[in-house]
């Protein structure tokens, strides 16, 4: 398709390149580094799941139990392979074993290195080729039923109670919904665990559980199965325990996670190199599974003004590309985030609105990019709300979006009511279907309003990219540059879960899964 | 297991039926409205205050904007305590089953024999004619083809505007079974004045029990057409198939009865 | 401008000449009649006003003296022209002579018809001048004040009290609105007399009465006046007493006037002849005061189909447009209309709206075109009608409409409570500005799906029109080309009201107003 | 003439304020709300009873659509009875004015004549700062700077997603004049419980007489405020000048008081 907007390619080219390269440095910067989360990913993938009677997950009691025990460094792969040639008992076993005092892994006598890799290599093969099985499952199932065409309407359910959420999901996917996403309790982020069980009390949120994502599930499939439409499930790769959200999200037949790589660090001010290897894992983890991931640069518009913010948008949206494409996830899988965030009495605000989403949707011609509904200046006013979601809905079918946050008529109030996600499912499909063809009628004017707006946004990202690219990524969010929001390199949350990993550090789960979505990308 | 502890979490009570959101009897209720008060901090106050006043819980105001001076716009969202019987209700509103045209058709043939007068208009000062229209036409509403197309009727539409001694008029001279009104202007109760003034022609030309008396319209209740007199009332959503079913189920039930009524007297039981 | 629709010049002008045609034979064939409502209407701005004790106005009484004297046929002109010679007296003198059984104007002596006319003449001339000064004043006000660009914003009222319409007036002039509206009491069409007196009981409208319009006239004068910018005011010439209105519009000071040639016939069941021999005179009066006339297309779109019924739209249009102009209208001064009326659920509706009122504009390049709301699917969900509003908010302006009529939230309900009014006010404010140059920012492809759509509907619209010319304006009414209705030409209300001129018949506005746009014009 | 008339005709009676739609005292309002009931005929009538609790007269089900099976969504109009006494709320409201930074500045430094200290946070797991941030920081809010700008305070921000404790700690730790506390997400009353900890911690560490204790955020009222034990709240439309103004006014008010106080006690007076 010919570029509605008469963007330079070479200046695209550019802006490519400079992106990449800071991913790269990046992903170097971090090797030799491992978290806490990212082994209790491990433990998870390996099927360690559970909690004692406090309630502390086995995840974490094993690998505090290992980190206690200074064995951290050679990775709770390492301590589990061996134990299990030691004992012949399963991962899960071992975890119980250690939960309940009767077995100290890193007492165990060691056999050697080769044997241990060798082994739960091949324990990790067999974990992901059954994870994987279960997936090929769940995609026939998808295939056998219909899915709505793009933009796919996503909607969160928030309402602290998993079965009111199931409520609130029906109601979604009975009104047009295509993905449901269970928004998580305000405290989840900063948790260095997983909550367990189901549970019924949150504020602005449900927590995230793997019984929580179970109950969920089931009520979907079941929604599915009987309607002859397939509703996906979405959750949060986010907060202290994003790449054991991923591992949760892949067991329990997720489709889409919202992950992106710098939000912990900016608006749960959680540590930076903290988030950046966890993000790092657990998107390796979603473009195995083909889960789809979502980057979040919405947010960035919230904390910044909209119109001046968009070069950083950009900026960031090919930062956040390129950090998923080191993880191994396919371009099919990356939804790169904007949102309609201008304000609503900016003259021309919707042309603006109109050249940035069409933007996002030429850079990343193969992604199913996602756009995000007004929030920050809507108000109590819920026709005024409606109104700024009906012309957001306008540009979202006009400029061939792949996947849609709706906006809801309370969007300024509160965390919405089990109508107000039906008014405004009701609005995406007045004006997905009135306008259905409007983006193929139009064209804009040669250098016009739009397609200069567009052009200067991408010249001021590249710029910003260069700048990234000088002082690198953590001096540069130092300097305010996403969200107008500053954090240092060596504060916030978290920072104490990392850890340097031995020259005997294993983690097979990296290379199986690197490699193969490698091979499934050539 | 999940799907039965769901049930049970979230089974609703249909004695005590209260507003949701997004928990169990959270009451959760949206109010608004205009008040003649001037664009201040007092004035969010009058808000909660007349909140209060329907027994509202926890009031809030979300929203106030000024509409011109001395008059506020409020949106306010409280909880609500007040809940309803609901399974009262259900026991007292059968849902009905319309018949179909050919239903109708069968069941008038079978049940009354000859041909049903209708004569239906939109009476008074009003002009809206499209709901009579898609009542009585051929045409019909939404391909639900009106009461000209059953083999069963013989129907009159005057139009709209019509005088409502001239439909009675032309009810008598056609000998009708039923007269038909609608109504659409519902501005300062006009559509309750000019249907309370038809049935008092009605009952004062004396062929009150002779006719079906039915109204309809957006803002006509079954409700409120029987506490104006009238024998049903039809809103919203209706289909010629609807109006016709409760006019040959009531006409074969009057006639059933007027037998009764002939062999009681026959009999001399009255 | 280039046609953005890529509009065929010949199917143009073609379709214009049609029309031109059907518009002239209409006019012809009503020559040598008049009505008791334009005979009333010469009484009126020969400054006869008031009313009796009860309440019939006296323009009615001495038309209907005039008329049982069997001297209509004359014209009232020529009575009162008589009069004033042998008594000296004015017509308002007069008429109140008459309504006191005090003076029989048939049965005075009568002077040689030459003298007669000129005394007349001089009176009438003498009339205009008076009114045209005030006119001029008001223009000045006007011009010494803040106007908004087009479209200007339209809004009724229709409470039923002119004090409450005042009321909703301010909420209207402060919240932005251009036009107040005060809609009429829906008996008020079929009355062969404007009631008199200011009027605090009315359904689904207020009367238009001279108090009315005063008391409407000084409250938006003052609220002008005193927020620097100007506000407009308008009513409906329409129903029996169509030119009468007219003549109030004039000496009241009014600035705009709904007047449609055939929505009487239509939607009033008023006859035919009747309705046409008004219309003409009313929109003389209009004309020569500078009045923006409305024409009523958007009421075919809610008794036929709005995808289907496009056609006689358009053929409508250039009908009421070509019949405005036989009357003296000025093109700046016919605001042909359309409605935003397709189904919400159509497939691409949204684009066939933009299509026809594209269409609209480039067919009227000179006209202040007005655009309606969506009504007839609206119902009792305010955010739905609200959503539809946001988007025919946006077509008004991408394609340059002159006047749009705002729609409000409840317009499925009921007469819009004053808190509607400033909701849908907000509406308009957002996507005006927000869109404000989307329209020059834009072009169709060329053949897409807009642009034939255009095309066709034109195409199809001149078929239309040759078929009116074929069998005639009254025949093609007969045969439901407008709005799906029928009416037949002897049948309607008010037929009664129509005589047969003699030759003696004098009514010199005619002249006067005539010949005095013809030179404006020229 | 018609001027005066129109005065009269809609003066309003602001000891009986009812609602307005389009004539004086018509009293109408829309209420809209989901019931956890089937969408059917009998639906519509358990809002209409839902309505008639409230004391609701003559409601109408404008709309009512199906939320999900066993939910449907309402839309009523009635006619409100209930009127409010507005000129009570009036006397009880005073509008107040607020003082800009300059003559905050100025008030301050003849008042007060020292540095006051502020210590803010928006608590918990609230993670929403950009009301704290527009209070207190330099940029502040909508052209209006925050307390950093004004010469007569030492403002601490701590941020977000700070435990009650933490804030109290600093505020102990710098001897703060004032405890500014932002709280945004309500879901669940989540602000209510964490407010109320705070207060229970102010209390706890002895200090809640040595310090104003100040909220805010876009659904915390004054009302609840003071409900909860804050010397004040604050919600949407706070500029920081409204902040500084409260602060000064109230910090002088208490000094005089503790003056007065001390002579009294001085005086032997207690
Ligand atoms: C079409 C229309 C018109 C057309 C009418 C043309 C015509 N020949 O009918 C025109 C343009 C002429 C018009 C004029 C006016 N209109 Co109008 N109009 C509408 C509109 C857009 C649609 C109504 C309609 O046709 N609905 C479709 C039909 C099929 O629905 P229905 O009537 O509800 O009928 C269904 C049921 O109610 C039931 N039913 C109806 N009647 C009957 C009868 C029987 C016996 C039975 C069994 C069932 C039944 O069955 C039908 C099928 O399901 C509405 C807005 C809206 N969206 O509702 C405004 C509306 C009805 N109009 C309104 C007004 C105020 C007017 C005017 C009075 C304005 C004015 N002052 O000039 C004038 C009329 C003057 C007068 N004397 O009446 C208001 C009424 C407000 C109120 N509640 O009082 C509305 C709601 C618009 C608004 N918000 O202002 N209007
Ligand atoms: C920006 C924003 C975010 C940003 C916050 C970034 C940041 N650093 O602050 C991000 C994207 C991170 C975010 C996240 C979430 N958000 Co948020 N967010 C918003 C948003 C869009 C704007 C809020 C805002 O900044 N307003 C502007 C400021 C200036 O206004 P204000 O806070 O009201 O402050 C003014 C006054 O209230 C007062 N004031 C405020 N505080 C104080 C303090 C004092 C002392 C004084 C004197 C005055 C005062 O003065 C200020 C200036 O006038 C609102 C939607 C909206 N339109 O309101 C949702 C909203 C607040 N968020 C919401 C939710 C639910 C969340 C999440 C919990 C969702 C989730 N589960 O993931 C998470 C937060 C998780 C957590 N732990 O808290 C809900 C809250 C619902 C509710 N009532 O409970 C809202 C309403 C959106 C919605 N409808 O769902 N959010
Ligand atoms: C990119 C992104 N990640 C995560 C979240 C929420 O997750 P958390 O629970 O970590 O705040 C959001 C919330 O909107 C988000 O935008
Ligand atoms: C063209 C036209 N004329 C007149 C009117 C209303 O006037 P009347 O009072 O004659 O029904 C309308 C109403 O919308 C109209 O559209």
């Amino acid at each position: 398709m010919r570029s509605k907007l008469g963007l330079d390619a070479g200046v695209v080219a550019e802006a490519r390149e400079a992106a990449a390269l800071v991913a790269r440095r990046v992903s170097s910067s971090l090797s030799g580094k491992s978290t806490v989360s990212v082994e209790r990913t491990v433990a998870r993938l390996l099927g360690v799941d559970d909690a004692n009677e406090l309630e502390v997950p086995l995840p974490n009691i094993l690998v505090d139990h290992v980190r206690d025990h200074r064995g951290l460094s050679h990775g709770v792969a390492y301590w589990l392979g061996n134990a299990m040639i030691q004992t012949g008992k399963s991962a899960p076993q071992l975890a119980r074993l250690v939960a309940c005092n009767e077995l100290d892994l890193c007492q165990l006598d060691v056999v050697a290195e080769r044997r241990i890799r060798e082994v739960i290599t091949l324990e990790c093969e067999r974990a992901l080729e059954n994870l994987k099985d279960a997936q090929r499952k769940r995609q026939e199932f998808r295939l056998s039923l219909r899915e709505s065409p793009p933009p796919l309407v996503y909607v969160l359910t928030a309402t602290g109670n998993v079965y009111e959420d199931v409520t609130h999901a029906r109601a979604v996917a009975d009104n047009g919904g295509d993905i449901v996403a269970v928004i998580r309790s305000t405290a989840q982020s900063l948790l260095d665990y997983v909550p367990f069980g189901p549970t019924t009390e949150g504020y602005g949120g449900t927590f995230a559980t793997q019984a929580n994502f179970r109950i969920m599930r089931e009520a979907l499939d079941e929604w599915s199965a009987s309607n002859g439409r397939y509703m996906r499930l979405s959750s949060f790769c986010s907060g202290l325990c994003m790449p054991e959200i991923a591992a949760m999200g892949a067991i329990e037949g997720l489709d889409n996670m919202v992950n992106d790589a710098l939000y912990g660090i900016l608006y749960r001010d959680i540590n930076m190199r903290r988030t950046l290897i966890d993000q790092r894992i657990s998107r390796m983890v979603n473009g195995y599974f083909d889960i789809v991931i979502n980057t979040g640069e919405d947010n960035y518009l919230r904390t910044a003004d909209a119109v001046q913010a968009a070069p950083s948008v950009v900026a960031s949206q090919l930062i956040n590309y390129y950090l998923a494409r080191e993880s191994g996830v396919k371009d099919s899988h990356i939804a790169v985030g904007n949102a309609f965030e201008i304000h609503p009495t900016v003259t021309n605000g919707l042309l603006i609105e109109w050249a940035q989403a069409e933007l996002t949707r030429e850079l990343f011609p193969d992604c199913p990019v996602k756009f995000m509904p007004p929030t920050k200046h809507m108000d109590g006013n819920g026709l005024r709300t409606h109104a700024c979601d009906t012309l957001f809905n306008l540009v979202t079918i006009a400029t061939r979006q792949g996947i849609q946050t709706i906006g809801v008529p309370t969007e300024g109030t509160f965390t919405p009511h089990i109508h107000d996600r039906v008014l405004g499912l009701e609005c995406v499909r007045y004006v997905f279907n009135s306008a259905r063809d409007l983006g193929e009628e139009i064209a804009f004017r040669q250098d016009g309003f739009i397609q200069s707006r567009a052009q200067q946004v991408l010249r001021d990202a590249l710029q910003l990219l260069r700048y990234v690219v000088d002082v690198g990524l953590f001096e540069a969010i130092e300097q305010r540059t996403f969200g107008n929001i500053s954090r240092l390199v060596d504060e916030g949350r978290g920072a104490d879960g990392i850890f340097e990993t031995s020259d005997m550090y294993l983690n097979p789960f990296v290379a199986l899964m690197l490699g193969d979505t490698t091979c499934q990308n050539q | 297991m999940p799907e039965s502890m769901i049930q049970s979490v979230l089974k609703t009570n249909y004695g005590m039926v209260k507003a949701y959101a997004d928990h169990k009897n959270d009451g959760i209720v949206q109010v608004a409205f205009t008040l003649p008060v001037p664009y201040a901090r007092s004035s969010s106050k009058a808000a909660l205050e007349l909140a209060k006043a329907m027994g509202l819980v926890r009031p809030e105001v979300v929203h106030c904007q000024r509409v011109t001076d001395g008059y506020t716009y409020f949106i306010v969202y409280a909880h609500c305590p007040h809940s309803v019987d609901f399974e009262a209700l259900q026991a007292d509103t059968p849902d009905v089953d319309f018949m179909t045209q050919a239903e109708v058709e069968a069941f008038s043939a079978d049940r009354i024999g000859r041909l049903i007068v209708v004569v239906g208009a939109s009476t008074g000062t009003d002009t809206h004619s499209v709901g009579i229209d898609a009542m009585l036409n051929l045409k019909g509403f939404d391909g639900h083809s009106g009461l000209e197309a059953y083999a069963c009727f013989r129907a009159y539409n005057l139009g709209s505007q019509v005088p409502n001694g001239v439909l009675v008029a032309k009810a008598v001279a056609v000998n009708a079974d039923a007269i038909l009104v609608s109504q659409t202007v519902t501005q300062q109760q006009l559509h309750v004045h000019n249907l309370a003034e038809l049935v008092d022609i009605v009952e004062a030309e004396g062929i009150r029990k002779d006719v079906l008396l039915v109204c309809g319209g957006p803002r006509v209740s079954d409700e409120l057409a029987k506490e104006l007199g009238f024998d049903v009332g039809f809103s919203k959503g209706t289909y010629p198939n609807h109006l016709a079913s409760f006019i040959v189920t009531e006409l074969a039930a009057r006639t059933v009865e007027a037998r009764r009524d002939s062999r009681l007297r026959a009999a001399g039981g009255w």
